[in-house]
């Protein structure tokens, strides 16, 4: 069966990992996914799935993601989750999408002050998802991390009703919160749970060479669901 | 006209950077430093000359960009 | 109406003779905007007036070197239509001032020598010196390094795969940060810096110029005096993410046939580029300063010409060619403006407010530079067999060298660094060299930077050897064939004899070594004068090499891989104490003859353990260096978390040779030397091939457990790796540093 | 007694961050905007009540830990 999950990966000025994740997307699909630059105002037609990569969209200038939030491509993208579209953010993905409200809360500097590189431990929290149904939910897993501020932050509140909905997606194991993120979080989906935010990068544990395959079901996920 | 924006975290966010330097401060022997908290100062130039005009865009452009307001506020000072 | 005055001229770090020959050529006095760029064009920086001489003996030329030293990076041919790129250089002086943003724009600055060719970085490395750690300023200084690194390539999204760091009271006062780039190109489009032919517009690209480093080329040239601090010589700023757009442009534009030359604006910026471009292309250029995109109001000739604002470039294009360029650079959002044209003439001339504020023979500025062949004193090597205590308990030694500032492990540095960012990093840092794949092949290409600047004070020859030969040891351990060399020679002031004899003898060694080792010099860089108060630093020729592995999956890693296997140890053991590390810190003495390098047998067994990775016989291997047997076994045992039981056979048929005892057995850095794991069944193959081929090759241990035992010394891995993992982060850490940024 | 310390880039030192902040600005359509420069503030809280003791105490602080003085300038308010 070839899958016919059609994917689409933002490209903002200083983003990085694009290409990473464009070529994880084609070595599981088969298909190369469409490059959007950031200026377009509408996604390409049929598009299942947009992912915003990692990288440092302005330079992480400000705040992270915080000029990305206001380019035109991001009106579409709200426009297509509002449809009920996918929209996975890696790192700097996920901070742009703090700072739009897709998603709530903020990304803080790391505790610790400094950027931090690694192979991290996470707990997949929830299995009900788009993105996670290939995984058991309280499975182990091994991502890379690589974010100076990926130290999750949101009210009370709204750590209680992300956590009682069930869209805390990706934690850190216990022993391995890198940044110091609230209640250990590292991914979260959104209300239609079509949209998720996580700080490890998935992307680059799709290749035995380069440390791990763990990523795979992530991206296995979203191609059985939108497939 | 110029106008100078402070943007600091709300009070109850915790605030590493501040930490950090209250950390080291002491380390460095300075006693009797409390609590350091650490924000940020923009200055712009304004091409805009009329005060009530040039406060009401800043604040546009703090609520749009320059603060995340979900833990950052701000505060607003012109000056001519 | 020349105002040019003697003091002047000495604050422009010119000599009278060199003044002089100024006039001369000129026939008259230059303008303060002509003396400024004969300045830059004449110091040690841009000119290499006094290591040109020596830097002629070096090796460049192998079949497969596509570029040799002469443009802005080496290019090297990896096949199938790929070239390999690369570059290191310092920013020494700038990153003591200011670490962060000294160190930062080193990256910013060696990544541009590398895409200017046309090549998309793909790997960084940093060769790092310190001062001794207890010195006040080392962590201050250490910390902002690394942040500053990491700062800038993080944010290009280049994985920074590896380094070095030594600490040396030597460098107290002169830190080393010498970054090397890594890129790859097509092997047919490669771009040059040569400005050929006339009425072809010069255009400028990037950020604005504004007042940044202004005399940095001359302040690179110039010893360090205490007032250094005072002077606050205006620091460069680094702009990763405009660095990040001109990449992107930059390899976007040159998808055309628009470009006839480009070369990026480093030291001395408008002046070197258009210089240089000018000479190499045998034309001349005219500018217009008024044309030159500017960050800050009223600058004047000699400001914009000396000016080292950072993330910008000079390109040369085909006329009419303009516009499609301008076009890539307004999507990109960056500066372009066409500020000249080639001419016919063999002149630099630069217009200002309608006034010719210079007018060169662009000759005067590169071939009539001065050139010296400064004198020399030979300083005879160190030699001797030092005495040292016979009964030291192995397994205190070792735990103390395991964790001693230069055998530690470096994870708190490369943890700051994104290695893994552009998904081909199949090594991560930690290992003998790093090795990242060509994307969507099966090649890979490792990389490593090596000298061991003790070495180099004791003896600057075999030293500049053993830079080499290690380079090239590391490149084999994980499979790769040596290829090329970059070199980055730290040293003090070249006008004391003593410190000649350092470069001249080092270079000598470097040009040896890569003779027998096949390993040509592509690209380098000098950086003289590394001396505070007079003190200089310990010789610090640094080499940045790089290998080609064939097949990734056939490659090699340092961490032992499964219980049972068998170790064996490549390469005589004589226990060579002299400059070891065991000597300075388990001893306290810096003394006695470094450890002689056999080039042949280094070229021997680089071959040998190649081969049988290649084969797939090999896929466990390490290479013996700093601190010796023991430390290296230990190292393999940590990365694989599987203990390991030695037992060498002593005597006649053993590896020691002659009478060697334990200590200078575990502990001498004898060179040459690699530790291979095998499949105990296979074992018996290797060393029969090894015999064969008449090398040295014996079986020392077994790979099991999870501790490392020798006779009576058992330390169990985790004892190991809390020594060895701990002094950085206790380092650090101590008295917390305020955030760096 | 508290502090509050402003680190500023010293003139003419570049600004990549007011750079890209003003560029930002002028996409958000907020015309008229100059020159942008990003800088810190940094609260402190004092043991010390005597103002002139208080200022001498953070100068010494910014020279020594607050202010990066190769590229940075700093200014001291204090309130009681
Ligand atoms: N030590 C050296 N060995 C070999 N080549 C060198 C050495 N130092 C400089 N070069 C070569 O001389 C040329 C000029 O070097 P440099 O001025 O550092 O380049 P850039 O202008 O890019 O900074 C380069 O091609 C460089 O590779
Ligand atoms: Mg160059």
């Amino acid at each position: 069966m070839v899958p016919s999950m059609r994917a689409a990966v933002i490209v903002f000025p200083a983003s990085n990992c694009d290409r990473d994740a464009a070529s994880a997307l084609e070595g599981l699909t088969g298909q190369k996914p469409q490059m959007v630059w950031h200026q377009q105002s509408e996604l390409p037609a049929g598009i299942d799935l947009v992912v915003l990569p990692g990288g440092f969209s302005y330079g992480d200038y400000l705040r992270t993601g915080a000029m990305a939030a206001h380019s035109s491509v991001m009106a579409a993208v709200r426009a297509h989750a509002d449809r009920g579209g996918a929209v996975l953010g890696i790192c700097n993905g996920f901070q742009v999408l703090t700072e739009t409200r897709m998603l709530p809360g903020v990304l803080m500097r790391n505790a610790a002050l400094k950027f931090v590189c690694h192979m991290t431990e996470l707990v997949v929290s929830e299995s009900q998802s788009a993105f996670t149904r290939k995984y058991s939910a309280g499975q182990h897993v091994s991502f890379p991390v690589a974010h100076g501020e990926g130290n999750y932050y949101a009210d009370e509140a709204t750590l209680d009703r992300l956590e009682g909905e069930g869209r805390v997606a990706f934690r850190y194991a216990p022993g391995h919160n890198c940044n110091g993120s609230t209640r250990d979080i590292a991914g979260i989906l959104s209300e239609k749970r079509n949209v998720l935010g996580l700080m490890p990068h998935p992307e680059r544990v799709c290749d035995p060479l380069l440390g791990g395959t763990d990523g795979r079901a992530l991206f296995q996920s979203l191609i059985e669901t939108l497939g | 006209m110029k106008a100078r924006v402070f943007v600091t975290l709300k009070s109850g966010v915790l605030d590493p950077q501040g930490k950090a330097i209250s950390h080291a401060l002491q380390g460095l022997g300075f006693d009797g430093v409390g609590e350091v908290r650490q924000g940020k100062v923009i200055d712009l130039e304004l091409a805009e000359s009329d005060a009530t005009k040039a406060r009401a865009a800043v604040r546009d452009m703090c609520e749009q960009l320059l603060a995340n307001t979900v833990i950052e506020k701000y505060e607003i000072e012109l000056k001519s | 109406m020349s105002g040019i005055t003697p003091e002047l001229v000495a604050e422009h770090g010119l000599s009278a003779d060199e003044y002089g020959r100024i006039l001369e050529l000129l026939g008259r006095a230059p303008s303060l905007v002509e003396l400024g760029v004969f300045s830059v064009m004449w110091s040690e920086h841009c000119s290499y007036k006094s290591t040109r001489v020596h830097l002629r003996r070096l090796p460049t030329k192998a079949p497969w070197v596509i570029q040799g030293p002469g443009e802005n990076a080496g290019v090297v041919d990896i096949g199938d239509g790929d070239a390999a790129v690369f570059k290191m250089e310092s920013h020494n002086h700038p990153s003591f001032i200011e670490p962060y943003q000294g160190a930062a724009t080193g990256v910013g600055g060696i990544m541009r020598d590398v895409f200017t060719m046309g090549a998309r970085p793909i790997a960084m490395l940093n060769a790092l010196r310190f001062g001794a750690p207890q010195h006040p300023k080392t962590r201050h200084l250490l910390s902002g390094v690394v942040a500053g690194i990491g700062g800038y390539g993080n944010c290009m999204g280049v994985p920074t795969v590896g380094g070095e760091v030594n600490f040396h009271r030597s460098y107290n006062g002169n830190i080393l940060v010498n970054a090397m780039c890594v890129g790859l190109a097509r092997a047919d489009k490669i771009f040059l810096s040569a400005a050929k032919g006339a009425g072809n517009p010069v255009v400028y690209i990037g950020s604005k110029t504004g007042r940044d480093g202004i005399h940095g080329a001359t302040m690179a040239s110039a010893e360090f005096g205490e007032d250094a601090q005072e002077k606050r010589p205006t620091v460069q700023v680094g702009d990763p993410f405009t660095e990040k757009l001109l990449l992107e442009a930059c390899l976007e534009l040159m998808e055309t046939d628009a470009i006839i030359a480009i070369q990026d604006m480093g030291a001395a910026g408008l002046t070197s580029s258009s210089a240089e471009m000018a000479d190499k292309g045998g034309s001349g250029i005219d500018l217009d300063l008024d044309k030159v995109p500017q960050r800050e109001a009223e600058m004047t000739a000699y400001e914009m010409m000396l000016s080292e604002s950072q993330e910008r470039m000079l390109a040369v294009l085909k006329p009419g060619r303009e516009k499609q360029a301008e076009a890539i650079f307004k999507k990109w959002e960056l500066d372009f403006a066409v500020i000249g044209v080639t001419t016919p003439t063999d002149r630099l001339v630069v217009r200002h407010r309608g006034q010719v504020v210079a007018d060169l023979p662009v000759g005067a500025l590169s071939n009539a530079a001065p050139l010296y062949e400064r004198p020399f004193e030979r300083r005879p090597a160190t030699s001797g067999v030092p005495a040292y205590d016979r009964n030291r308990p192995l397994g205190d030694c070792l735990l103390h060298l395991l964790g001693s500032p230069d055998l530690c492990a470096r994870r708190w540095i490369w943890e700051q660094y994104d290695h893994t960012v552009m998904n081909d990093t199949v090594q991560r840092p930690g290992g003998d060299a790093a090795v990242v794949r060509v994307h969507a092949s099966q090649k890979a290409l490792a990389m490593t930077t090596d000298v061991t600047p003790r070495y180099c004070f004791a003896d600057p020859f075999e030293g500049g050897k053993q830079a080499v030969a290690e380079a090239c040891r590391n490149l084999s351990a994980v499979g790769a064939r040596p290829l090329a060399a970059t070199d980055n020679l730290n040293f003090g002031n070249p006008q004391k004899p003593e410190i000649m004899w350092q470069i001249v003898a080092a270079i000598d060694g470097i040009a040896e070594a890569c003779r027998v080792l096949d390993c040509p010099i592509v690209s380098g860089n000098c950086s003289l004068y590394n001396e505070t108060n007079g003190e200089g630093i310990l010789p610090t020729p640094t080499i940045g090499a790089i290998g080609l592995i064939g097949d990734v999956q056939r490659m090699a890693s340092l961490a032992f891989k499964r219980e049972g296997d068998a170790l064996l140890l490549l390469g005589h053991t004589r226990g060579h104490l002299g400059q070891s590390i065991f000597l300075r810190e388990i001893e306290g003495r810096e003394e006695g003859a470094v450890p002689p390098v056999d080039l042949v047998a280094e070229r021997d067994h680089g071959g040998f353990v190649r081969g049988l990775i290649e084969a797939g016989l090999v896929d466990t291997c390490h290479d013996v260096g700093d601190g010796g047997l023991l430390v290296a076994v230990s190292e393999m045992a940590l990365a694989g978390d599987i203990g390991v039981v030695l037992a060498p056979t002593k005597g006649g048929d053993g590896p020691a040779a002659g009478s060697v005892d334990d200590v200078a057995f575990w502990f001498g850095e004898d060179q040459g030397r690699y530790l291979l794991s095998v499949p105990a069944d296979q074992a018996g193959e290797v060393l029969a091939e090894a015999r064969r081929r008449r090398l040295p090759c014996w079986r020392i241990g077994e790979v099991c457990g999870d501790h490392l035992v020798l006779g009576g010394t058992k330390l169990s891995l985790e004892q190991l790796r809390a020594v060895h993992e701990g002094w950085f982060p206790a380092y650090m850490g101590q008295g917390e540093l305020p955030p760096v940024n």
